[in-house]
């Protein structure tokens, strides 16, 4: 078991490092939450400029992860722990985001399984799972 | 499918039965440590999709009819909100658990253990559900 | 009240006028398979209607001001009825001009073997019902819902014969109609509600003088009177020359009984009983309506020069004749508008007869352009006889009713010191005469070309060819046991010879109506 | 409606019962919906759906009877005081809602019947009339909800169900239509997510009420505002509102006829309310409205949306998307309400939300049964309809009248308080643009008019055949209502007007 | 979260479908490691087998069942727009984030108005010792009930979507009910 520990201590310390950035005084504090928003762009952006039925699903999760890990991100206090009632521990990171996430991800996943059905419908109705293949062929259709 | 890979197989026999046990495991363990009815759905679903894959759709569908997991699907929901009721009956607003033993406490106990019960039969069913949908469409190319 | 009416409320006789030709309608549906019975529904729905309505006269003769409300839609904004003076006048030509109408729409419908009549009877009898509304009207709003039905339920008859060119006609004529309506009358209407704060017609009008004196009270005023589409004010008449696409009792329904009428006695209405005479006096910046008015008589009146079609000259003279009516209304001045109020009778008595007389000429003699209609008058006599005194009655000339009306509109210029629409009317009368009496010229002086009797006689054959002569006494032509003459059947003249006598009475019995009136305009 | 109230008291138990029907509101149909699976038939499915959405409805109309009489209802889940807890809360203005989701889908599944046993494979109707209940469900329990992520939670399985219900239309652009809304439908829904997350960061609450108390210490900040934007643009991907309606036409075009109905007179409704209430009540106590020029943007993008759909809908050629486009321009109308941010604006929008149900769900209500019975809803196969299918048409005339706004019907009525309340405002070219968008309603409808009423059947076209009676009376009900209610405009109004101040007033904003 | 940018780019510029799947599990499985160093254990263990396992799986089964290899193409403008449209979303969030606490900060208002109830009270109130569980089942647990519903819908509506009538030429093979006794009647 303490390998395995020792594996990723040096992560852990990287991230510790990083953490330190985030809130010291070289930082605004606000970093955490530009990268995530740039995650969550980076997923809006796959999910309207493209034109594969699948990859926009995928952008949507991308889309959503971050939405969470925003949510996440906003829970943490610095010094606290998970919200384990434990003896001894007086400063618990917020729950409350965490719960809100773990709903928010059943939604996803359910969105995500009924999309993929959906998709699998089009290519069987289609033949071809490229958003703008179909939209030509639906405008052949309307004429 | 892998019906050829002996090794994966037998494998998998082996991990399937303690992956079912750990999804048991979360599922009542999740008021002291993290887990609850949610991840051990999905684990418990899992155990039965990785079966799936390995053995093929059908026979899961020998074990575990159709009719079932759709029966599942509903006990599992139906379990969640008649624990609700339940509070009415008794006299609370909908989804108190004080109610439902004499000691708050207790009550909140039960309440939060039959409502993670319900999550986990309903997750674990849909995902059973769901991935047997997919897996039992005949494919494009 | 008196008569069959005996214990009736007067409030409750007003509902009943609005009711009976709703029934009708649907008698007339119901009948629809029995062709005699049908036509007989209408005519006695027609009957009892002006029944109802002349057992009212005397109430409103008294100085009695029969109300009732119906519902509240929302408060303080009521669905009402109120018979006053102007109402009864209007529902008076209304419902007595039906009863003439459809007279002559049986002869013609049956003579010009037109299909979906019990469709055409029944929207005909709505669309009198929506008048009669319109008539009655308590407040705007009330006004405004019959005025839209009315626009409505005409649009079938409109588009009665449902070819391609009727369709289009029909769309011009709703689409005008509505959106006018909506566009700039209901516009207009919510915005006296938020000025004012009701809509309900009052004497004197329903705003202050202070709230007179701004600008707003002519942008008012002209949403008011372009919003009233019907009232055919330029630019917005396009949608009656289109209309005369529609069967010729319905050109007489529109012109002579409900629609125009409606739309002039609406925009009197609302000068009488929302703005108020006096008031108008007072508000700046109205004048503009009033030249507006009177390009609208001259240009008409030009335009219906240049048309040989006769229905279309008709409509054309129709717009003109309109705007006398909103000229006077605008003049601001009592007398004038009582030369409106009479205007609307007396142009409904005159242009139903002219258009009896076309439909006449189209039924019988199949002609529609003037210039086939040389000599016309030698063969059918009494139409054209009619048709002239129609014209004099148009023209302002006596012994005809139009002539009174059209001296107190001029009067009320003259009164106002606005010499130059006395000078509209003249020349405006020069035009009716150049291009009335053409016809009646051309019918009795003009040469007849020779190929003409074998024309009419092709054309009659043709026609026989296709469907049987109608056998009838009544449908037959009239030809009064003389040689060369085959005038339209008796259906279709008594209605004409009744509304042409009737031109001739109103110059005698003008002054029971401005008598009638006065209370409404002060005296 | 109080009557309805009054009679429940009379029923046995109502005493014990009384105190729980917002939640029994809710929970009800969602215990219910899962039944269906157990059953397994097309008719019994059916019949349970009937029997639980009318329970629904009489719910419904109890609880505005009890909104009435006695004020705003707080009922806490689990007894957990909010804003520990989830809250209901129910006034003037949700229970209005209530009233119109519960009524559009009682009435709508007797006609539901026969259409969908023609339009969806038969195994599937039993899981057709499960999305049903569901999607109803999820707007119900976003409408009674006064917590923002419950709100959520709720508008998903609204979704969800709504983009099965939709992709079981039998074309397989019903597909597509289905798919695309689901991809803006939950980008919508993520948007919200991201603005309630920002409103949580600032205040540490979920509870509207205690949102609503909150934000004004705090809503100079730039995070409030972004917020902001977040739940409105959000909120208006699911109403549609005008550069954001892209998915509609086609999902209501394609979807089964009774979905349509359904999905067309309540899901953009309760999206609206949904923005209402966040917009009202929750930034109501700041003054971001009055401050920046959001409410000019919303009157802008409701003018654009109400010019725009109307336009587009001159243009169709399938008569069902026609009504789709109208959709996307009547909901102008009730962005526009909310622009006004005035008490009158406001009632104008939430009267028309109601109006706008009605007559909405009649017309496609008409549209669906010409599709029952000859197949096809464009417009050139439906030459000689009115002499094929009077009753229907009839009905399509009333709605369609009610589009264009004429007196005596309810389109009239939403528009005369529109007009209203902008020009108490001063703003006359708002009053005109209102009065103008009509004009264009005139055009689309009286396209269908001509063709159904002036142009011949096809040759060997039955001469009469009717749709069945079960289509034709919810329909007939429907239109009847149009009319009735634009008669009596005085009921709605004044709900409506007691719904604008719920939502405007104090009584709800701040903490009891 | 670095990792988790680079991911997300290689989602966008790949084209193998199969690939990107792939990618997609690994970026929920960096995301639930993100969490766990965040403190949330739950969501963390949630991601890792909803996110990670059960969507790969069916974004696996999908392209097993449509096409593997994403087309080429996309207009060049459509992407311009798309960006644009994502230039502002993403700017107005950064301006949003200009008045946000500060990362872990421990006196924003978002740990102090509700959240000390739930860790300071639930003990004695419900008696759970993961506050996570506590809020989640009892407190807020109408949500959760919610969120049961949505996947009882995302399940029977998958039903719904690709269930049996589709598929007339497996009806003898029985899947989704089939065989049994009600409703089989097709």
């Amino acid at each position: 078991m303490q390998g395995l520990v020792d594996i990723f201590k040096p992560l852990y310390d990287l991230w510790l490092s990083f953490e330190a950035f985030m809130v010291g005084p070289a930082s605004p504090g606000l970093l955490g939450y530009w990268i995530v928003i740039a995650l969550m762009m980076t997923g809006f952006y796959i999910v309207i400029a493209h034109d594969n039925l699948v990859k926009k699903i995928v952008g949507l999760n991308v889309f959503q992860v971050s939405v969470f890990l925003f949510y996440i991100l906003m829970a943490k206090v610095t010094g606290g722990t998970a919200p384990i009632l434990a003896e001894g521990i007086t400063q618990y990171s917020n729950p409350l985001p965490h719960v809100l996430i773990l709903t928010a991800i059943v939604v996803g996943v359910a969105t995500t399984a009924l999309g993929l059905a959906l998709v699998v419908r089009i290519r069987n109705a289609y033949d071809t799972i490229e958003d703008d293949e179909i939209l030509a062929v639906e405008e052949e259709e309307d004429r | 499918m892998m019906h050829r890979k002996v090794v994966l197989r037998v494998v998998s026999k082996f991990l399937i039965p303690p992956i079912l046990l750990f999804a048991l495991y979360v599922q009542f363990h999740g008021d002291f440590g993290p887990g609850g009815g949610f991840q051990a759905g999905v684990i418990f679903g899992s155990g039965f999709i990785l079966y799936a894959i390995l053995f093929g759709v059908e026979t899961v569908k020998r074990v575990l009819p159709p009719w079932s997991t759709r029966l599942l699907l509903v006990v599992g929901v139906l379990t969640y909100g008649l624990t609700g009721v339940a509070g009415l009956i008794l006299g609370g607003n909908y989804l108190d658990y004080n109610v439902l033993a004499h000691d708050p406490l207790h009550g909140q106990h039960y309440g939060i253990l039959i409502v993670e019960l319900g999550v986990g039969i309903t997750v674990a069913a849909s995902m059973i559900t769901i991935f047997n949908v997919f897996a039992g469409q005949s494919g494009g190319d | 009240m008196t008569g069959l009416l005996a214990g009736w409320a007067p409030g409750d006789a007003l509902v009943l006028a609005l009711v009976i030709p709703v029934i009708g309608a649907f008698v007339v549906l119901a009948l629809g398979r029995w062709e005699n019975a049908r036509d007989g529904a209408s005519l006695i729905t027609a009957g009892c209607l002006f029944y109802v309505v002349t057992q009212l006269y005397p109430i409103v003769a008294a100085g009695g001001r029969p109300d009732i409300v119906l519902f509240d839609m929302v408060p303080g904004l009521s669905i009402r009825l109120t018979l006053e003076p102007l109402g009864m006048i209007f529902a008076g030509i209304a419902s007595f001009l039906w009863i003439v109408t459809t007279l002559y729409a049986i002869g013609y419908m049956r003579g010009h073997h037109e299909e979906n009549q019990t469709r055409f009877f029944f929207f005909f009898a709505i669309a009198i019902a929506s008048a009669i509304g319109v008539a009655l009207a308590g407040n705007m709003l009330t006004l405004f819902v019959f005025y839209e039905v009315l626009s409505v339920s005409t649009f079938p008859l409109v588009a009665h014969h449902g070819t391609e060119e009727a369709k289009r006609s029909g769309r011009i004529y709703l689409g005008i109609l509505l959106s006018t309506s909506i566009g700039f009358l209901l516009f207009g209407m919510i915005w006296t509600w938020q000025i004012a704060g009701t809509l309900d017609f009052v004497r004197g009008g329903v705003f202050n003088a202070e709230q007179a004196q701004g600008p707003m009270i002519a942008v008012l005023l002209a949403l008011y009177a372009f919003g009233i589409g019907k009232a055919a004010l330029m630019p917005f008449h396009r949608w009656l020359p289109a209309a005369m696409v529609a069967p010729t009792p319905v050109s007489a329904l529109l012109h002579a009984v409900a629609v125009v009428k409606a739309g002039v006695f609406s925009v009197l209405k609302v000068v009488v009983y929302i703005f108020g005479i006096d008031l108008l006096k007072l508000a700046p910046g109205t004048d503009f309506l009033l030249y507006v008015a009177a390009f609208t008589i001259i240009a008409a009146s030009i335009v219906a020069m240049r048309q040989d079609n006769l229905k279309l000259r008709l409509a054309y003279s129709t717009v003109s004749q309109l705007s006398y009516i909103v000229l006077g209304a605008m003049l601001a001045s009592d007398i004038a508008a009582l030369g409106s109020a009479m205007h609307i009778v007396m142009h409904a008595f005159g242009k139903i007869t002219l258009f009896f007389c076309a439909g006449a000429i189209i039924v019988f003699a199949h002609k529609t352009d003037i210039s086939d209609m040389k000599g016309l008058g030698h063969r059918m006599p009494v139409t054209f006889f009619c048709f002239f005194l129609a014209s004099l009655s148009l023209i302002g000339l006596p012994p005809m009713g139009g002539m009174w009306s059209k001296w107190y509109i001029a009067l009320g210029a003259a009164e106002t010191h606005q010499l130059i629409f006395i000078a509209v009317l003249m020349v405006s009368s020069l035009l009716n005469l150049a291009y009335l009496m053409p016809v009646v010229l051309y019918g009795f002086f003009g040469k007849a070309p020779i190929q003409s009797e074998e024309d009419a006689d092709n054309d009659h054959d043709d026609h026989e060819h296709h469907h049987a002569p109608p056998n009838h006494l009544l449908l037959r032509h009239m030809t009064f046991g003389r040689e060369g003459i085959s005038d339209a059947s008796f259906m279709c003249l008594l209605p004409i010879v009744l509304t042409a006598t009737g031109c001739v009475l109103l110059f005698f019995y003008a002054d029971r109506i401005r008598i009638f009136l006065l209370p409404v305009f002060g005296g | 409606m109080t009557i309805f109230y009054t009679y429940f008291l009379s029923l046995p138990f109502a005493a014990a019962i009384e105190p729980h029907l917002p939640i029994l509101q809710v929970v009800v149909p969602l215990l219910c919906a899962p039944i269906c699976v157990l059953l397994r038939d097309a008719k019994l499915s059916w019949l349970w759906a009937t029997i639980v959405t009318w329970i629904t409805f009489f719910i419904a109309l109890v609880l505005l009877g009890k909104v009435l009489a006695s004020g705003l209802i707080i009922y806490e889940l689990g007894s957990w005081p909010a804003p520990w807890g989830i809250e209901y809360r129910i006034d003037a203005a949700n229970a209005l809602v209530l009233v119109i989701v519960t009524a559009i889908a009682a009435i709508t599944l007797p006609y539901a019947k026969v259409s969908v046993e023609k339009e969806v494979a038969r195994p599937r109707i039993y899981l057709f009339y499960l999305m049903y209940m569901l999607c109803m469900t999820g707007l119900l329990g976003i409408t009674t909800t006064a917590d923002a992520f419950n709100l959520f939670v709720f508008l998903e399985i609204s979704s969800l169900s709504s983009y099965v219900l939709i992709s079981l239309g039998g074309n397989r652009r019903a597909l597509t239509a289905s798919y695309r809304y689901l991809i803006m439908g939950t980008l919508g829904a993520t948007f919200y997510i991201i603005g309630v997350g920002m409103m949580y960061m600032m205040t540490g609450s979920l509870n509207m009420a205690d949102l609503a108390t909150l934000l004004p210490a705090v809503d100079h900040t730039r995070t409030v505002l972004a917020a902001f934007a977040f739940v409105v643009i959000g909120l208006g991907l699911k109403l549609a509102m005008f550069p954001l309606h892209t998915w509609l036409p086609n999902a209501y075009a394609f979807a089964p006829s009774a979905v349509t109905v359904f999905l067309a007179s309540t899901a953009t409704k309760v999206a609206i309310y949904a923005l209402l209430r966040l917009v009202f009540t929750v930034f109501g106590g700041t003054d971001l409205f009055a401050s920046t020029d959001i409410s000019l943007m919303l009157i802008i993008v409701a003018l654009i949306g109400m010019f725009a759909g109307a336009f587009v809908a001159i243009f169709q050629t399938d008569v069902k998307r026609m009504l789709a486009y109208s959709s996307v321009s009547q909901v102008g109308y009730m962005v526009l309400g909310i622009g006004m941010a005035t008490a009158a604006g406001l009632t104008g929008g939430i009267v028309h939300l109601f109006n706008h149900a009605v007559m909405k769900g009649a017309a496609f209500m008409a549209v669906g049964a010409m599709f029952y019975v000859i197949g096809s809803v464009r417009l050139n196969d439906l030459a000689g309809i009115g002499k094929r299918m009077p009753v229907t048409t009839a009905v399509f005339l009333v709605a369609g009248l009610s589009l264009i706004g004429t007196p005596l019907t309810v389109g009239f009525i939403s528009k005369w308080q529109l007009v209203q309340a902008s020009l108490a405002l001063g703003w006359w070219y708002v009053a005109a643009g209102i009065l103008l968008s009509s004009l264009l309603a005139i055009v689309y409808v009286w396209r269908v008019v001509e063709v159904a009423y002036l142009k011949a059947p096809p040759e060997g076209a039955a001469r009469r055949s009717e749709a069945p009676l079960s289509m034709l009376v919810p329909m007939i009900v429907l239109a009847a209502a149009t009319v009735w209610f634009g008669i009596d405009g005085d009921t709605t109004l004044r709900i409506a007007g007691e719904a604008a101040n719920a939502l405007m007033g104090p009584a709800s904003g701040g903490k009891p | 979260m670095l990792m988790m940018g680079a991911v997300g780019l290689a989602i966008a510029r790949i084209r193998d479908l199969f690939a990107v799947s792939m990618l997609s599990g690994i970026f929920s499985l960096i995301g639930a490691a993100a969490y766990v160093v965040l403190d949330a254990v739950d969501v963390a263990f949630t991601e890792a087998a909803v996110g990670a396992g059960i969507s790969t799986v069916l974004m696996l089964g999908t392209l097993a069942l449509t096409t593997r290899k994403e087309k080429l193409g996309g207009g060049k403008s459509k992407s311009t727009t798309a960006f644009l449209v994502v230039a502002v979303t993403g700017a107005v969030l950064v301006y949003g984030t200009f008045d946000m606490p500060r990362y872990g900060d421990k006196i924003a208002a978002i740990h102090h108005h509700v959240v000390p109830r739930y860790i300071e009270k639930s003990g004695e109130e419900v008696g759970m010792p993961n506050i996570v569980t506590s809020v989640l089942a009892s407190y807020r647990s109408f949500d959760t009930l919610g969120e049961v519903f949505v996947i009882f819908t995302a399940a029977t509506g998958v039903l719904a979507i690709l269930g049996r009538a589709r598929r007339r030429r497996e009806d003898e093979e029985a899947d989704e009910g089939g065989s049994d006794t009600k409703g089989a009647a097709s």
